[in-house]
């Protein structure tokens, strides 16, 4: 079984690596140092969303009201701004009510033991509510340019490089290195690897295991807090609406990248690769020309093409391999 | 805010990328020029309309037409296709904003790469596009808006706004208008007694117009300035108790509120010709990616059949004033 | 009444997983009238065998033949409409559903319009139950139910389908004597009635008891099929094993130390009631009683894994902190549980992460676990206990049941325990395990380990304790000294005055 | 069956008090017209609620059930206004066959793909909607375009009960009824109950697992005629979002996600619930801006509800456990 899951993860990650050459070779104007920029701003608010989602859903729950938390905190954003607040105020405080907003959730989910996926539905109506209570219709643009301009800037201090590195890839590849390790190279990762596949032996093996979900429903909101920070800061606008219907492109990211929905199951360089696969080949297919509507089909088929075509392989495998046996047996 | 972070006060301004060169009315629109159109959302039908005149006009021009856009009318991924025209090298893109400031920098850069941006159905900021296509005056809308409400109501009584949603510009600015309206002497008699928002989303505005009708019962008059909110309240009505009672008016699209006209649900509804719309913006952005206009006041092209345009202030042009369908007239349009 | 047409034959048959060569070229019949018993020891194969007569695995080779027609199963349908009915190693209960709708699943009685009787079904399950002389409430659910009313529950609904030919893979694994008694009652009737029986214990009583034919399997292979009457049980144990055993409990006498444990006045509404004991380190308590007494649930209380009222606990004088498995672990105690299914693995983890599980941390360095750590630290106990396994990177669900328990002895002895609750320890070990690790729990206690076992097995009960509690409906019924505690004095405490 | 032990008193209650408070504050709720329009506003929602209950009472999920309906809408629509003269059962019949084609897909993948029910239709969510996109191409069928019988299908009665709410309550209760009292329904549960042990028991999972995606894409195709019948104006984008709500009205009716306990009638108790809740903000003229955030806690207040009656029934279970 961890065979067939290493061939997954494994599966995902060769395949982005090869639509990411063709792309390249076979897409004008695909592989040049502004495209990139483009699509590791397009992949930032999905990637780092899918970092505490990956280990949400690896416990065997599901947090979808992460994008209207993403929406509150902008929301919040826009009012402390208006309100005179600075900046460096801001962005805190906005992480910090994120993971109330978590924190909100992780009580209901492990306090009261209400199921995961019907609560954060809940909170999915009940923050985007919020935000639109905070900020209404209207929309806050004005926010400094030295932040605007950093989340959608390129590194400068590193001029050999001519503006290829996007400045926000460093806190993605930071997020996603500390994130990693946690979840591969800790003890907190493999109680939670246990939660996800036995919830009932984790609590025998002496794992605290409503603490340790709670606390990742904290981190989910704090995250999707950050993330409110830097979609507001990326579109220089904080409105009620930001981020919405995102919760579903991080879900279809993370189950791309090998994640068992039903807990235990699932590597982080699988979800990475997952949500670069799917961002670079929108990017691709559109620089194409390729239609909104085809695009639909392409995510969709790949979603469930990742994970049938390892399956279809094994079973095939399989077959072959029993009957070579029984033709050994007969001769 | 005292202790030295960046606030709303001391922030500077960003830099204005309005471009100075000089118009030459003379120069020859060119030919072959890449023109993308980018709406809000795409199956949209109305804007779907807008397109197609835009496309007549890009064939007239001897252009590229192409069209792109999103499944849903968010900024963030009008952006992303925003970022795959620059990255196209397009010669124009002809955008209704989903959000005024959240595809600023995106335009900027598109502008920065030698692209012209003309915006219409839904302004951008004015520092981050060449030109504007208004359909009508935001007055003179939200004054039509208001006539037709008293006309229908007979000149006194209860009337309600079904609106698409909360932030939506254009809307928010005709219905402003409309409340200075009611507020003047010979509409003393209206009550304006609710803003609904049916989100533009057909089902969404049907059970707001059900509400709307408990909740009042001594409404009149449903104005919806959406073409989505006055098909889902017509219709609504016209299957209803409340079918000659409650009078629905806004702006519609004439195909899709024939039926109701005919069976007595709406008497008058009000909207410009789409069509058009598309039409002249294909022709300011060849205008402009000719260097015979700059975006500046005073500027003058000519736009094929619609004739000639002159830009007014802050690069807006104005198509024209909106026609009103009643059963006389609205079998004359197809659109 | 042997030599009979044989009901079902297994032919030459082969499987493997993987590399894992689980049964390889077995071949014995199956004859109606006769209980024929598969011994082996743990993952010799037994069970794939069973799974292989279910339908659940399909023989890589060879062939199984109903009354000289051979079969081929695609899935667990068909082998059920071939008549075959199987008790599973592993209780295979519908958690959600009532005890009686798990007992009818498949052929509940319908009314006229083809709906289902529910009158019926309920009826069919008191009766059963009677016959078993189960006290079950037919309409409650079977989420919750102890391992020993769950294998009742799979037993009656083996035995409600009327099967011609009944497979029961360590049916009696979680029963204590009374309930084997009354089970072996039932089959002896249903064999005189034509019913052929394939019956897998690790206890050879049982087998002596009950069966007329055995079939022994070493390492996947066949290795005989005789009567039972022509063996001894040394002959048998020897077969299974490849070499003679020693003695079985090899008790070692140690002088008690200080009180490790002392548990006073522990209360669960409901559960059981005011329960006091102490252990001192190098003693070995024995929690014995019927199956439901409540054993199970003062060790979990105790270990924090489940919830107490009133009471306390005390480790070594200070009080241990209710409700907190960590807090239990911290003070030196450790809970091997009795169904390692649900509480003692995580399946599809790895046998190493399962080892390992409970002292991650300590096994980290800066916070940071590397894959060897925990290898190293899996293979000392995995080794020690002898565990057949392929490698320590495979998920413990594919191993067979007897090693899957040896992991989970291995999980808790590598946390150096000063006070270790065993609860059913030998559950499903075969006899030559069985005695490594009672020597192993004996020359801990030696060295000062404190040892809570509970057991449902009289001689292992007998063999092992120093003191024996004797539970009975939730409350203690009587304790024990070595020198008093006898089969008799144990069985007439624990079911009250009127038995025994 | 005890009236007041059943997980189902939860929503119960909780739609009382709700109706309750708004009829005070608003007696119009109560009249007859604001009854007819909450129930045929319930219909459609609950004819997919009790389709997606069967599904995650064996433990698995369909997502795709907002894009079947507007597949199925856009077709129907498409040939009622090709072909007029078509009679109202053929264009019920056609939107099942199109909504159950669509189930056996995501069926077959779940079972003979191995692949989890929520990769799949997920994945069908999206594929299923650009199909519909892809074929409309922007346009959109209108209402003028559609014959009267069909638009006045949505408004026409049996004895004073509308179609739509009939149609909503014989798939309901017939839902429930087989899945209570008939083996199919028996096994259903036992699936979601244990997938391990049913394979175990014979149970014909394949076949039960196939029917239950085909069953939920049948009602939502169904749902697509009854919206194209009600609504009339049918593009592209018809359900869009709808998987989440009658994901919530399941869950809200007192249906494990995790499979094998909750009723069907539950999970239409739930579509009623949610509907009510939206149209008594509305009444209410609560303002605008609060509504959402106001069904988002009532959601959360209605699971917390319902969770409270399941503790009663357990600990009363375990009172009555400890007196035997
Ligand atoms: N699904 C599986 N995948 C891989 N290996 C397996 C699987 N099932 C069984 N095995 C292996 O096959 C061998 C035989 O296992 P089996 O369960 O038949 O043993 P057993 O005789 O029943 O033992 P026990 O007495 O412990 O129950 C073991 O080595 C086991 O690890
Ligand atoms: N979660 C539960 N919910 C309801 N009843 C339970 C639960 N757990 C156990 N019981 C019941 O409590 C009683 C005591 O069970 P327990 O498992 O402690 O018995 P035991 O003496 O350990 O027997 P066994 O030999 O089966 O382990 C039994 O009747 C059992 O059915
Ligand atoms: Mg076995
Ligand atoms: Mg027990």
């Amino acid at each position: 079984m961890s065979r067939k899951l290493a061939s997954w993860d494994t599966a995902i990650i060769l395949l982005t690596v090869l639509v990411l050459i063709i792309a390249s070779l076979a897409v004008d104007n695909f592989g040049t140092s502004r495209n990139f920029t483009f699509m590791v701003l397009d992949l930032l608010p999905i990637i780092l969303v899918a970092l505490p989602m990956t280990f949400i859903i690896v416990t065997g729950e599901i947090d979808l009201s992460v994008a209207s938390t993403l929406g509150l905190t902008s929301s919040l954003m826009g009012w402390f701004w208006n309100h005179g607040l600075s900046i460096e105020t801001i962005i805190p405080l906005c992480i910090v009510i994120g993971a109330v907003a978590g924190a909100f959730n992780g009580f209901l989910i492990t306090g009261l033991g209400l199921p995961s996926l019907a609560v954060t539905i809940g909170t999915l109506a009940l923050y985007r509510g919020l935000a639109l209570v905070v900020l209404g219709d209207s929309a806050v643009a004005d926010f400094p340019f030295n932040y605007t301009g950093w989340v959608t800037g390129t590194l400068s201090w590193l001029p050999w490089l001519d503006g290829a590195v996007p400045n926000v890839l460093i806190l993605i590849v930071v997020l996603a290195l500390i994130f990693g390790v946690i979840l591969h190279a800790t003890p907190i990762g493999r109680s939670l690897y246990a939660i996800g596949a036995n919830a009932q032996a984790a609590h025998f093996a002496g794992i605290r295991v409503a603490r340790t979900k709670f606390w990742l429903y904290v981190v989910s909101g704090a995250v999707a807090g950050l993330v409110g920070v830097l979609w507001t800061l990326r579109y220089s606008s904080a409105r009620a609406d930001n981020g919405a219907g995102l919760e579903l492109a991080v879900v279809a990211a993370v189950l791309l990248g090998g994640v068992s929905i039903f807990g235990g199951k699932g590597s982080l360089p699988g979800v990475l690769a997952g949500v670069v696969l799917l961002t670079a080949l929108q990017n691709a297919l559109r620089l194409e020309d390729v239609s909104g509507q085809a695009l639909n089909i392409v995510t969709g088929a790949l979603l469930v093409l990742s994970v049938l075509l390892p399956n279809v392989i094994s079973s095939i495998r399989g077959n072959w391999q029993r009957r070579k046996l029984r033709q050994s047996a007969a001769s | 805010a005292g202790c030295g972070g960046t606030t709303k006060d001391n922030q500077s301004s960003s830099t204005d990328t309005q471009t100075s060169a000089a118009a030459d009315p003379n120069a020859k629109l060119k030919e072959g020029l890449k023109i993308a159109y980018l709406p809000k959302q795409l199956n949209n039908p109305y804007s779907d309309v807008e397109t197609s005149g835009g496309e007549e006009a890009v064939k007239e021009l001897k252009g590229e037409y192409k069209k792109v856009g999103p499944n849903d009318a968010s900024a963030s991924s009008q952006v992303s296709y925003i970022n795959t025209l620059i990255q196209q090298q397009q010669d124009v893109i002809v955008v209704a904003a989903n959000d005024p400031n959240a595809v600023c920098p995106s335009l900027n850069q598109a502008r920065a790469a030698k692209i012209k941006v003309v915006t219409f159905d839904s302004d951008a900021n004015k520092t981050c596009r060449d030109a504007f296509i208004n359909q009508a005056t935001t007055e003179g809308i939200g004054q039509s808006l208001a006539k037709m409400a008293l006309e229908q109501a007979g000149g006194s009584g209860d009337i309600a706004v079904l609106s698409a949603t909360p932030n939506a510009t254009n809307q928010n600015a005709w219905i402003e208008v409309m409340k200075t309206e009611l507020a003047k002497p010979e509409y003393s008699k209206l009550k304006l007694v609710k803003i609904a928002y049916g989100n533009d989303d057909d089902q969404k505005s049907f059970q707001e117009a059900q509400g709307l009708l408990q909740s009042y019962p001594n409404l009149k008059v449903i104005v919806a300035p959406t073409t989505v909110g006055i098909a889902a309240a017509a219709r609504y009505i016209s299957s209803s108790s409340y079918k000659g009672k409650v009078q629905v008016t806004g702006l519609g699209l004439p195909n899709q509120m024939r039926q109701y006209v005919k069976d007595g649900t709406v008497k008058k509804f009000a909207l410009w010709n789409p069509a058009d719309i598309g039409y002249l913006a294909a022709y300011a952005g060849a205008a402009l990616a000719s260097g015979q206009i700059t975006g500046a006041e005073g500027d003058k092209f000519t736009a094929g059949k619609l004739g000639p345009y002159t830009i007014g202030k802050d690069g807006e042009i104005v198509l024209g004033p909106p026609t009103e369908f009643t059963t006389d007239n609205i079998d004359k349009f197809n659109f | 009444m042997a030599e009979a047409a044989a009901l079902l034959e297994v032919h030459d048959v082969t499987k493997s997983f993987g590399a894992v060569a689980a049964v390889q070229g077995v071949s014995f019949p199956l004859y109606g009238g006769e209980a024929h018993a598969l011994v082996g020891e743990n993952g010799a194969g037994k069970s794939t065998i069973v799974k292989m007569l279910a339908g659940v695995h399909r023989p890589d080779t060879g062939t199984l033949r109903i009354e000289h027609t051979d079969v081929d199963f695609t899935g667990p349908a068909d082998a059920k409409a071939a008549g075959i009915a199987v008790i599973y190693q592993e209780p295979t209960l519908f958690p959600d559903l009532s005890v009686a709708e798990n007992i009818a699943m498949g052929n509940q009685p319908l009314t006229r319009l083809r709906q289902i009787d529910r009158p019926a079904t309920h009826a069919n399950a008191e009766r059963l139950f009677q016959r078993l002389g189960v006290h079950l409430d037919p309409t409650r659910p079977a989420r919750g139910l102890s391992i020993a009313d769950q294998q009742l529950v799979e037993i009656a609904k083996a035995l409600s389908s009327e099967a011609r030919i009944l497979i029961m893979d360590e049916p009696t694994a979680a029963l204590s004597a009374v309930e084997v008694a009354r089970l072996f009652a039932v089959v002896r009737s249903l064999r005189d009635e034509g019913a052929a029986i394939l019956f897998i214990s690790h206890r050879f009583e049982e087998i002596t008891e009950l069966c007329q034919r055995v079939t022994i399997m070493r390492d996947g292979k066949h290795v005989a099929t005789e009567l039972v009457a022509d063996l001894t049980v040394d002959d048998m144990i020897r077969r299974m094993v490849g070499r003679d055993l020693s003695a079985l409990f090899p008790k070692q006498e140690v002088a008690p130390g200080e009180v490790m444990l002392e548990v006073s006045g522990l209360t669960r509404e409901g559960v059981f009631r005011d329960i006091s004991f102490t252990v001192r380190a190098g003693e070995i308590v024995a929690l014995a009683g019927l199956v439901g007494a409540g054993r199970s649930e003062v060790v979990q209380a105790v270990f924090g894994v489940d919830p107490y009222d009133s009471g306390t606990v005390r480790v070594r004088g200070r009080s241990l902190k209710r409700g907190s498995p960590r807090a239990a672990m911290a003070a030196g105690l450790a809970l091997v549980p009795e169904d390692r299914r649900q509480q003692g693995l995580v399946m599809e983890l790895s046998i190493e992460r399962n080892v390992t599980l409970p002292r991650a941390r300590k096994l980290a360095r800066l916070g940071l676990l590397f894959g060897g750590a925990e290898r190293k630290a899996a293979l000392t106990w995995t080794q020690k206990l002898q565990t057949k396994l392929g490698s320590l990177a495979d998920p413990v669900g594919t191993l067979s049941g007897g090693n899957q328990q040896k992991v989970v002895l291995a999980k808790w002895l590598s946390t150096s325990p000063q006070l270790l609750i065993v609860d059913e320890p030998t559950r499903g070990i075969d006899v030559g395990t069985k005695a490594e690790v009672h020597r192993l729990m004996s020359s801990l206690a030696a060295d000062g380990l404190a040892v809570v076992m509970v057991s449902s097995e009289l001689p292992e009960v007998l063999g092992m304790a120093d003191r024996v509690v004797v539970l009975r409906e939730g409350r203690v019924a009587a304790v024990l000294d070595r020198a008093e505690a006898t089969e008799e004095s144990v069985m007439y405490a624990a079911m009250g005055q009127g038995a025994a | 069956m005890n009236l007041l032990k059943t997980r189902e008193l939860g929503i119960v209650l909780a739609l009382a008090a709700l109706v309750l408070f708004t009829t005070i504050s608003n007696p119009r709720f109560l009249s007859g017209q604001s009854i007819r329009d909450n129930l045929l506003n319930t219909a459609i929602l609950a004819v997919m609620a009790a389709g997606q209950a069967v599904v995650v009472i064996t433990r698995n999920i369909d997502l795709s059930v907002g894009s079947v309906l507007g597949i199925s809408a856009f077709a129907v629509a498409t040939m009622m206004s090709d072909h007029p003269g078509l009679p109202m059962i053929v264009a019920i019949l056609v939107g099942l066959v199109v909504g159950a084609a669509a189930g056996l897909l995501n069926g077959v993948l779940v079972r003979y793909g191995k692949v989890p029910a929520l990769v799949v239709t997920l994945g069908t969510l999206y594929m299923y909607r650009g199909i519909t996109y892809s074929w409309a191409g922007g346009s959109q069928v209108n209402a003028d375009e559609l014959p009267p019988h069909f638009l006045n299908f949505a408004n026409d009665n049996l004895l004073g009960v509308p179609w739509l709410v009939l149609i909503a309550l014989v798939v309901v209760g017939g839902t429930s009824w087989v899945m209570r009292n008939y083996r199919v329904g028996r096994e259903l549960y036992a699936m979601g109950s244990s997938p391990q042990a049913a394979e175990l028991a014979g149970i014909k999972v394949a076949r039960n697992l196939l029917g239950a995606f085909v069953l939920s894409g049948a009602l939502a195709g169904l749902a697509g005629v009854l919206f194209a019948a009600r609504f009339g104006t049918v593009d592209a984008s018809a359900g869009t979002g709808y998987e989440l709500n009658v994901v919530a009205a399941v869950v809200v009716g007192g249906v494990a996600v995790f499979g094998g306990s909750g009723t069907v009638w539950g999970a239409g108790l739930g579509a009623l619930l949610l509907t009510v809740i939206s149209s008594a903000l509305a009444v209410l003229d609560i303002n605008q801006f609060w509504q959402q955030a106001i069904v988002g806690a009532l959601i959360v207040l209605a699971i917390g509800a319902d969770r409270l009656v399941a503790v009663r029934i357990a600990r009363s279970l375990r009172k009555r456990d400890a007196h035997v």
